[in-house]
């Protein structure tokens, strides 16, 4: 899960990284009050989960009213790569020298966090890690011990720190460190740190990502869960808690586990179709799931087909039946072609309760999904 | 044969009294694994289909002189369960659970380093041999004894593959569910390598996707230390950069590591055909024994 | 450092633990006002840093407002083991049907923590660790994780806690770990913990001892040090900062690190001396130190002669020499005799500089302890 | 010969810049230890005594090849340097600091189970070989190369007994302090191992005292393992039970174990001759010789 930057340098600042003065602003009014507030330079910030948010379009400097006015009529409301901005962070501009890079992440492959500094900050961090990652160095973190002051003092030296800045910029790592921890983050950092005139270090962005599996310790972040989704079928998504994603086809496919819904999406391209989604129903799925399941590729006007692939491990076969049957017993016509393929735990009862009338069956995956493909061709032409 | 489990192995099963833990209990046992005993605090003394419940795995493991564990504890307490079972003799733990905060088990990995047991998962469906014992949640009826190992990093997919390999007659030495999650105990290196020293495995099917390196790594394995031939599916085919799909496992970076494409080659230069469908996976296999 | 009862108390019901109500009270008529407020039966137990407090008619029981103030006036201003009791705690008597111990303490064999939990408290449990040590449940913390909260039910259904409390001696025992951790506690421990005829568990006692070592990342706990000692010349010691202990003899002796003062104490004993006390000048000290030391060992009528054994390492001879010329100069006549016997890092310069009128010198560890146990004699003659 | 360091062992000096740790240093590099670097933080760059300083003693290793650190880093700070000596190829770490908390020393002591590297004290007073290194605060002056070794809980009563050796012209291979902490990096029972190892060492003096189960351990290894003789030396016989002196070691807990009885009783049951004082000592070890 996601915070703003507005909500995840709150956090920074009570945990006492410096962070510059700013105002969260809804309007243009509450802008041009926040900018009397601050003071110029001023830096209008949309507050959307969108990554390269600068060079979108989506934070502008103004060292005058005018320009304060003109950027928070640029920004609020404008469309950043799907999102609507409707919040922007009104913050003091920083007058900088150095920009640096500070983020700590874990490590699948070692199985432990791994903190990273960098003099190369201010930028695409992705893009320096694989064009030059030695510009980044990187210290892996025992879990059981956290971040010992030393290690934090080791990787910011070794990544070049400046030194009359070194020891600030060590205390913030290990800061970053502590809320990592302490709230159960996926991802931290801060890009760029900024190192000013006076050499004085300050977090002049803040990204933050929960670990949504820790979310029930943290009742005060999940309150703090936008979903602002790009696409109204993913925000209906999440309110169902389901694993989708949207894609460009028209063959709608619904299945439970990530790993065989991925193979469906691929036997559907196999087959000459093209995937409208991923959605995965997840384990021991009971009817009330698989009818918000059909009501989702149902809502999707691209869809023109629909695959429904179980194979029952929790799962039950004759509860997904029971779901569609209800699914499709309320509709007077069935909007879209649904072929349905059940294997696995209960898959025969199941195959007995479907109502044939409604929907289409097929004993294996590959059958399956090629006529739902062939199901979509045949609809949209 | 078969690696892990088989009906000599006695399980606990922790949270027994769940609603999970007891149906799959009943499931198991009806497979004919040999469950000894419950681990649930506050309820020792109980039984649950005939099997002793005891407060903690210690005790079930020390009356019941039990070699593994299944974990159906909720996300919540599945960290402490793990660690629970890893102070104990057990030799294998199989955690089910779904949804372990991440730094939970990264705690698990470092104590993993500090003792012999293995873990099979989290966030993984557990491990059958058939005919001899399931630990987990595998639909038993879809797998059939035979010389074919498959080890899988999604569920159903592993029960698509076998019911591929079983409608052609080839059955499984044993099948393994080694889950999704970012950080799990027990790798696709580690269950070749085992597969690779049973004698009755004589090929082995091995499911990855999209996401991480692991795929990668097997791959490097198999080109230096394995004559038993590897059939492989890579699932996420299609999966467009930068999207999460499910289990933190698939999501591709965007980068040139943990795609489908890198995952493909980097078999096939290790000499392990790559199936466009799981049917066709089980075309290979059948052309290997 | 040792704490208060009343003071662990407050720390441990701020943590969640119960305990009963309770005030504390310095005079008979705060006494009776607070078991006023608390009711009957109510216990008056002295606040003071002494063991075994209830054998020793340190802590009452009162059912009545007569037996409130005849407890009251007993238990303030008595002597206990040397200690002036200038505080009770007034408490609510808890009416228990059973009796436990939890605690947590530095295992040094092993270099981590053990929690101990057993059925047999409100009796001194060193006692059962001696006699039954089975009736005792142990568990090894890994410093590094922590007590895990399976660790924390694993002791006390080994140690036989009956099962319908177990969860709640367990999250006990989880708090006092975090405690114990969070404070740098040394041994912290609750005996009894008290099961009451409603199931219910109450922390009746409460100890905590803080590791000197670790009070600068606790002013908080500094603050609550209680200089109270059993005698004039150790309150003196703590006042210097000296490892000091005052022993039944009357030979002083002063020297410069823990094994080497032993040794002299036991030299003393060899020679047919009685040692007066331990006094460790630490390593490093220098003529202020010196001066002192001296003070403290003149200060005890006990003493007849002082011997004065420094070996140097870091504490330099010339340093030390100088400090007892001039903590002797300033006496018209030197009160009793001593011995000085400088070896190590600048022992001849301190040798040189050593006024030879008012100190005898040996070369020899043995030949100073020698002289000062014959001064010692010659001088209670 | 000698154990653990020499003339060619190249030391770090943590904490190089405060008072004691520059004072010390002047004294190692005159007794001709081969300090070759100074970690101090913030500090990268400067000299001392002509000392090249680090920010780190990683860097510090790395580019001046160092082999042991001595740390003379305040008790706040100096957990977290030992942690960080203990993670690089360092062999052997020598914590001089005093009062370090214990809590802190029980991470360090874990961290010691997973690496390597030795660490001796803290809160002791280093080690000598001499004639070739000091690693620590003792006062070279009093040694002598030779052939007996030393180990003891104490500092200052190391160098009395040091000195009636060398008084009897009696040299010593190493002379290594432990330390007084509850928690210490080596023990008696790992000095004597090496002690028994070392070709050169003749003879070697034990000196204990009250408190925990040190010696008594030492003396079962001595009895088990060691052909070397060995003389002791128990400090605190006359020390009250219940009562603290001075460092956490010397406490007697009024129980049978750790009491100058049980101490020395358990080292003349295993051959080692106990003196009554420290001279009558060096008497034993003549004897040996």
């Amino acid at each position: 899960m996601k915070l703003h930057e507005y909500q995840a340098k709150d956090i920074f600042a009570e945990a006492g990284i410096p962070v510059p003065e700013s105002r969260l602003a809804t309007s243009v009014d509450e802008v041009m009050e926040a900018v009397e507030d601050i003071g110029y330079p001023a830096a209008i910030k949309a507050q959307v989960h969108v990554g390269g948010r600068g060079k979108a379009g989506g934070i502008k400097i103004a060292t005058s009213e005018d320009e304060a006015r003109e950027a928070a009529e640029d920004i609020l409301g404008m469309d950043l790569k799907g999102y609507t901005v409707e919040k922007v962070l009104v913050e003091s501009g920083v007058d900088f020298e150095n920009e640096l890079y500070v983020g700590i992440t874990m490590d699948r492959g070692e199985g432990e966090p791994v903190a990273m500094v960098s003099t190369e900050g201010g930028v695409d961090i992705e893009a320096v890690a694989e064009e030059t990652p030695d510009a980044i160095a990187r210290e892996h973190i025992d879990p059981a011990f956290g971040l010992h002051p030393y290690q934090a003092r080791k990787v910011v030296y070794e990544a070049g720190i400046p030194r009359d800045v070194a020891g600030d910029v060590a205390s913030i790592l290990s800061t970053l460190y502590d809320l990592y921890e302490s709230k159960d983050a996926a991802d931290i950092e801060i890009n760029p740190v900024m190192i000013t005139s006076d050499r004085d270090v300050v977090a002049a962005d803040a990204v933050m990502n929960i670990d949504s599996d820790a979310l029930f310790r943290h009742p005060d972040l999940a309150e703090m869960e936008d979903e602002a989704a790009e696409d109204e079928l993913e925000r209906k998504a999440n309110d169902y808690g389901f694993d989708y994603v949207r894609l460009s086809g028209n063959v709608g496919i619904i299945g439970n586990g990530a790993g065989l819904v991925m193979t469906t999406l691929d036997l559907v391209d196999h087959y000459g179709g093209e995937p409208a989604n991923f959605l995965d129903i997840g384990g021991g799925a009971k009817a009330e799931r698989v009818t918000q399941a059909l009501d989702m590729v149902f809502s999707d006007e691209n869809v023109d087909a629909v695959v429904f692939n179980i194979f029952g491990g929790i799962t039950r076969g004759d509860e997904v039946a029971k779901g569609i049957n209800e699914a499709l017993e309320s509709f007077d016509e069935i909007p879209k072609k649904v072929v349905v393929r059940l294997a696995g735990t209960n898959a025969k009862e199941g195959m007995e309760i479907l109502n044939t009338d409604l929907v289409e069956v097929e004993e294996t995956l590959e059958d399956a999904v090629q006529r739902a493909v062939e199901n979509a061709q045949e609809a949209s032409q | 044969m078969s690696i892990l489990v088989d009906d000599d192995t006695r399980v606990v099963v922790q949270g027994i009294t769940g609603g999970e833990g007891r149906f799959h209990t009943e499931q198991m046992v009806e497979y004919g694994t040999n469950v000894v005993a419950g681990a649930v605090p506050g309820k020792g003394g109980e039984k649950v289909n005939g099997i002793p419940v005891y407060d903690t795995v210690n005790q079930a493991v020390e009356e019941e002189d039990a070699d593994a564990s299944v974990v159906f504890v909720p996300p919540a307490f599945a960290g402490d369960a793990v660690f629970e079972a890893l102070d104990t003799d057990l030799d294998l733990v199989v955690a089910i659970t779904e949804g372990i905060p991440t730094q939970d088990m990264a705690k698990v990995n470092k104590r993993l380093g500090e003792v012999d047991t293995r873990l099979l998962g989290p966030n993984c469906p557990g491990l059958i041999t058939p005919g001899e014992a399931k630990l987990g949640i595998l639909p038993g009826n879809i797998f059939e004894a035979g010389n074919v190992g498959l080890v899988s990093r999604s569920g159903t997919l592993t029960y698509q593959v076998v019911s591929n390999l079983t409608d052609r007659g080839i059955g499984q030495t044993t099948a393994i569910g080694i889950g999704g999650d970012p950080i799990i105990g027990t790798s696709f290196v580690d269950a070749l390598e085992l597969f690779e020293a049973d004698e009755d495995t004589d090929a082995v099917v091995m499911c990855g996707e999209i996401g991480g390196e692991d795929e990668e790594q097997a791959a490097k394995f198999i080109a230096e230390n394995m004559d038993t031939p590897v059939a492989g599916f890579i699932a996420g085919r299609t999966a467009p950069p930068g999207k999460r799909m499910g289990h933190a496992g698939a999501i591709v970076s965007g980068s040139g590591t943990g795609t489908a494409d890198s995952k493909i080659s980097a078999l096939n230069d290790a000499g392990v055909p790559v199936g466009d469908t799981p049917n066709e996976v089980a075309e290979y296999v059948e052309d290997f024994l």
